[in-house]
């Protein structure tokens, strides 16, 4: 039955509270963090504080097995976490990290989730990202770092690129070919890899958005053979597209932490628009904006709605995913959305919006810099891609 | 139940029915047949769709109704908007029938709505002017008071199947600016005074430009309150817009299935041009619209099932199916290049029924305004 | 020198004013009349009498050579002859004779010279399009009429589509493979032929734009052996990639007509703004209006621009022609602006623009009719080949 | 000689000499090395520039100019464009010394322009407030009459090279209201009063927030005559837009080049990604913008030249090259993902200052005003 209220329960309704006040309390700065972009020490250190606060609560994990730190509570109720987080303006949690618990949760052994899933659900262990290389975007088949096997380990050579805020983490999940012979998509293996391994070493790539991605270089990094998650050789099909036939970065979260960004933009910016004046009258009365604020309400409304079809689908089907067709058309339409977004919101808020910093910035100059992040689109896959995979994998046109 | 988008079991039979009904009775070339015809729509049709009870399927039961939800009527519209069945459903039941539910009295309910629910009468709307404007501004047809009724006197566009009507619902200014003063009259288009005249247009709908000069109309033809029928009429028109919606929704379906349909077998320069990735690019274009107009739309009709306030979402709905009528047929022409251009291919019904939407209950600037408004407010 | 100005001598002045006076007298109705696109008999008669006059004075041939009924003037006469004839409003000379005359001009033997460009120049004898084909459309490579000699005489077999008013014309421009072996690009042989051949049939296909294309089908249509024009086999070289590597349609007048169209447009947009109001302001007065205005007047000025840029290369490199980068790029961001400029036409309209007669209709059905005709925007080239050509034989990237 | 888009030889000359000159002197690390940096500029290079005779080039021979056309100097303005080189030609010669030449006393011509030619002296303009309006309605700052003079109050933003500048041209209004009333005025950022402070930007520019409080300023600094000094600063900003978009013409061919160059290069998938078909669409949008800005800037700026009205072409050119910055560099990013978004690579230094070309002088949509507002008159 079409329902798209997610509290339409007392309980709900109560749970919906006790997360709005949660975050009163744990973030009553109401700064905005977006650990992918962002630099700062102190805020570094005030994030980290928040999840681990959140992650004490059990929220991080709230809808994990219980064997595994989790609370085993419904998507809905993580649906109402989220957007309660978004309303409220908090910063979102890494995206890696949620990844990898998927992956985990989903291939990794008993073991495994015991170890790994703890450092995840109360963010006291940060993942980075380790499948970029230099000559390997979104063309895994083209992957050249390499993991052979010495006795119980397996040693690690090669480089990963873009590795957003790797600096920041303990651990990577890296994806390698472990066999030598392999071509294209197959013979590659996912590894957990602790980022103190000698034999690692770290250069910084500092990105437009002010974010630092990074290069990373392993040299016989040896790391113990319980690294390996999921089955050797296999995780083109159960990593990269093991969930619901989506790629690894649309699995959980990047999607919505993006999207949750956008909402929270949005609101600024029409607020913004009714507390700023030009020739006398407020922004929103100028008839031209009112068109392109329309505009972006209509795609921020429907990407919002995409990701409740998500969570519907998800609590529908069980299986956690999206359809290949729905969520590649959503990750395109977002992908060239975004930068539109961001260039819509400088061309209304005007020549004022250059000014980065200091008493004339326009809302704290984050029109400008959300401007400049909109660069990022490509984390995850690009526009071009997400297209290609829809009208082949999804509308069914040859490849 | 929280968190849902699938219709329940009745709904999802009704979508099955109403698609089987209108794949077999509504070809395209029953649509061609009535483009821009003599004849305002196939009266059997109609009949036929009547004794089905999906016209009156909204009514209240005592006037012949089902009572059911605007949720369940849903499908009904995506099916007729991607058969591009040529019968009035959305002007003479989604606006005509759901003024007079909403806003007549007693006895003007029961004159019209058991008749209409049984196919035999129709009322439809009279409302957009040649000034073009749409909303409350727009309504300039003078209405002046004289003994206890009115005269009214003025012009009315694009108002559907007058040559059939047995009422039109005039909307007109009895005084006051904007909002304030609109008043609906039911007026009878054979009455002394109306004059009507199809006029052509390129979704060859039964549209006419109806001329009012000194037509007496008497009170107990007002349909609602004297001045104050504004903001029931833009609610009707609202929910209207987005059955309009759900029709563009499932000529939508039907665009993106020719499209692709179409890039898989042409072959050019030695493969299929769906390999193309241009072509996969319009394909995705087509539907990534479709996509999010679906989503909006079934959100505002979900709104408005539950009895919330609606015309944020509705809005939202309406300027991106505009949008989306415009976008997935030229993007779908674009596939096709020369055979697309051909008035024999059937992609052109929907691009030129496509553009009466794009207008029909607001274009896209009109609802974005309404969206902001209620977003800034 | 930088120098935009066509008639900056008084003989030049006193060329325009001639023009404009001759139009006046030989087109008194101002009737709107597009080929293409327009199948009323009265106005086709009006018509055709329209460019019988001016074949009369010697203009259709103006840059001709004086031996084949041309007069030998310079390009910048035919430009200001051309925006005379936008300037007022009159119907443009059908594409192809032009296109025609081109290629014979070029590749076609004296005796062709003056058997056909006689009727060219005088307007009395019309030319059909015989490119395409049902599977063969931007794609000449799978062409499969066929041409085969037999004695003094060329055989056609096969057939043509879209073939734009070839109904009204008397001679057909035809591509034929004349190899039977050959395959792709080579073999194709370029054919003039009379349309009163036994063993050519025409069938009407009709647009959504109001006019005409036609099915022509060839049943062993003997023509004789002075009607290949070029070499044998060469068409694709000499005639679809003849002047300055340009394709056929593109080579004279097709892009300007469109272009002159468009100009007429834009001033009848703006009058029409000007002169309509709605909630008591004209038109010009809405914020949101002004900028789509805006918007059309840049493009159209760009491609207006373009064409004049045009005339320029062709003058000083007197090969008639334009480089492949800049036509396919003017042909891409034509064929996408056009579709635009209506549809945005269209929403500055509004709701009665959907009207296509009487009295209600807007500027006498002349928006809702350059909507639909806009669709027609792949003749000669749908913009995905003008970009790709563009890409690759303009920018240099790999095929 | 008609229609010929071509320079002269000397232009040509010109061209050539600028696009070597600034090459050798201007690679993209000297951009870097002043973005937010606390030197407005490199003054030497300045000097350099000076020496080469192309600060005073459009100056009158009296004032040590060369009495060149405008014509003549677009092709400088291309390269500086194309090289990102971080000087205030536009600000200083385009901007500033065309006020004074334009509106100037002779005393004050005198004083400042062969100063300006010899790389001495900078004059710059100051004109945009917080409200963030362009157009003579923007201009609100105070300049009250107090005995032959005035006194100045009030703030003006994103002021280029205000700790450099000797004076400032600060548009405040007299009285009257929108092109009425507007003066301008010779201030010395160092006078009583002012307070500059330079703003961090996202094109990393030297511009300054300036904040007038009470300042004092003798009828002998008055820049033209008083209450009437809007139309000839609408013309000489006109035509710097002009120039600013021929900065963009030459930028956007150094991204076209970056673009394609990188499509020939990257493989992906086992092949250039330049094969891709939505690559070769991002190397044509990048392309087709381009050329239509090149197109109308060409014309506009010959149209300047040639003495003739010039409002519409230049609010067209000056339109569509805001709109290219934007669209061309985004294009380029597409093509690029990852590596275009790291600030080691050099296209973003073409989007970061794209984005204040694209604000400078106005907007699209201010320039869409002039152009619409010549057209329907």
């Amino acid at each position: 039955m079409v329902d798209f209220c997610p509290d339409d329960t007392p309980e709900l309704k109560a749970w919906r509270l006790e997360v709005r006040e949660f975050l009163h309390e744990a973030w009553p700065s109401k700064r905005i963090f977006d650990y992918d972009y962002d630099e700062d020490p102190a805020g570094w250190e005030e994030y980290k504080a928040f999840w681990r606060a959140v992650g004490k609560k059990g929220w991080v994990a709230l809808t994990w097995p219980k064997e595994y730190y989790g609370q085993a509570r419904s998507t809905v109720e993580k649906w109402i976490l989220d957007e309660e987080f978004i309303a409220y303006g908090a910063p979102t949690y890494p995206v890696i990290g949620l990844a990898v618990a998927a992956a985990v949760l989903r291939h990794g052994t008993h073991e495994q989730r015991l170890r790994h899933l703890k450092g995840i659900a109360e963010a006291t262990t940060l993942w980075g990202e380790g499948y970029t290389e230099p000559s390997a975007g979104s063309d895994l088949a083209s992957l050249t770092t390499r993991a052979h096997r010495d006795g119980d380990h397996w040693v690690l050579n090669g480089q990963k690129t873009l590795g957003t805020a790797a600096h920041q983490c303990d651990w990577m999940f890296v994806l390698a070919r472990s066999d030598p012979n392999s071509v294209k998509h197959n013979g590659i293996s996912a590894f957990l890899v602790p980022l103190d391994t000698p034999g690692i070493q770290m250069l910084p790539l500092e990105n437009i958005g002010d974010g630092q991605q990074n290069q990373t270089f392993f040299e016989n990094a040896r790391i113990p053979a319980d690294c390996l998650v999921g089955d050797e050789g296999q995780a083109w099909n159960q990593i990269w597209f093991g969930i619901g036939g989506e790629q690894l970065d649309n699995a959980f979260a990047a999607q919505d932490t993006h999207l949750m960004r956008m909402v929270r933009m949005l609101a600024d910016t029409i607020s913004y628009c009714k507390e700023t004046k030009r020739g006398g009258a407020p922004l929103t009365e100028d008839p031209v904006i009112r068109v392109q604020l329309g505009e972006l309400m209509v795609g921020v409304e429907a990407l919002r709605l995409a990701a409740l079809d998500g969570y519907s689908k998800a609590a529908t089907s069980g299986k956690g995913g999206r359809g290949a067709l729905e969520s590649n058309l959503n990750a395109a339409f977002y992908k060239e959305f975004w930068p539109h977004y961001a260039q819509v919101a400088m061309e209304i808020v005007g020549p004022l919006a250059q000014i980065q910093g200091g008493k004339w910035a326009q809302l704290n100059g984050r029109f400008e810099k959300y401007f400049r992040t909109s660069f990022g689109n490509h984390a995850g896959g690009t526009s071009q891609l997400k297209r290609m995979v829809a009208a082949t994998r999804g509308l069914g046109l040859p490849r | 139940m929280a968190i849902d988008l699938n219709f329940n079991e009745e709904q999802q039979l009704i979508c099955n029915t109403a698609k089987e009904f209108f794949a077999k009775r509504c070809p395209p070339e029953l649509a061609r047949k009535y483009e821009n015809s003599t004849e305002d729509f196939p009266r059997e049709l109609w009949k036929e769709i009547a004794d089905l009870g999906w016209l009156g399927m909204t009514f209240p039961v005592e006037y012949d109704g089902l009572g059911c939800s605007f949720l369940d009527t849903y499908g009904i519209y995506v099916e007729a908007g991607r058969s591009l069945a040529p019968v009035p459903l959305l002007e003479a039941i989604g606006i005509g029938a759901a003024l007079v539910a909403r806003m007549g009295s007693a006895d003007q309910k029961q004159a019209l709505l058991p008749a209409i629910a049984a196919g035999d009468k129709l009322v439809t709307l009279a409302i957009m002017e040649p000034d073009g404007s749409y909303g409350a501004n727009g309504v300039t047809l003078t209405a002046v008071k004289q003994g206890d009724g009115f005269v009214l006197d003025g012009t009315k566009l694009l108002v559907a199947c007058a040559g059939t009507a047995d009422r039109l619902i005039v909307a007109a200014r009895t005084g006051g600016a904007g909002e304030d003063g609109v008043t609906l009259f039911l007026v009878d288009p054979k009455a002394a005074g109306v004059s009507i005249e199809r006029t052509k247009n390129i979704g060859g709908y039964p549209l006419y430009a109806v001329t009012l000069a000194k037509v007496a109309v008497s009170a107990a033809d007002v349909l609602g309150a004297v001045g104050k029928a504004w903001p029931a009429t833009e609610a009707v028109m609202m929910q209207a817009a987005v059955l309009q919606s759900a029709m563009v929704v499932g000529a939508g379906e039907r665009v993106l299935e020719i499209a692709v349909g179409y890039a898989k077998e042409r072959v050019q320069f030695g493969q299929p041009i769906g390999r193309h990735q241009a072509v996969q690019y319009l394909c995705t274009d087509v539907a990534i619209a479709l996509r999010n107009t679906s989503l909006l739309t079934l959100h505002a009709a979900w709104k408005i099932d539950s009895g919330q306030p609606f015309l944020r979402e509705a809005a939202l709905a309406k300027a991106s199916a505009s949008k989306a009528s415009a976008k997935m047929t030229f993007a779908a022409h674009e596939v096709h290049a020369g055979i697309g251009f051909m008035i024999d291919y059937d992609l052109q019904l929907y691009t030129m029924r496509g553009k009466h939407w794009e207008y029909n209950l607001g274009d896209a600037r009109h609802h974005y305004e309404i969206a902001v408004a209620q977003a800034a407010a």
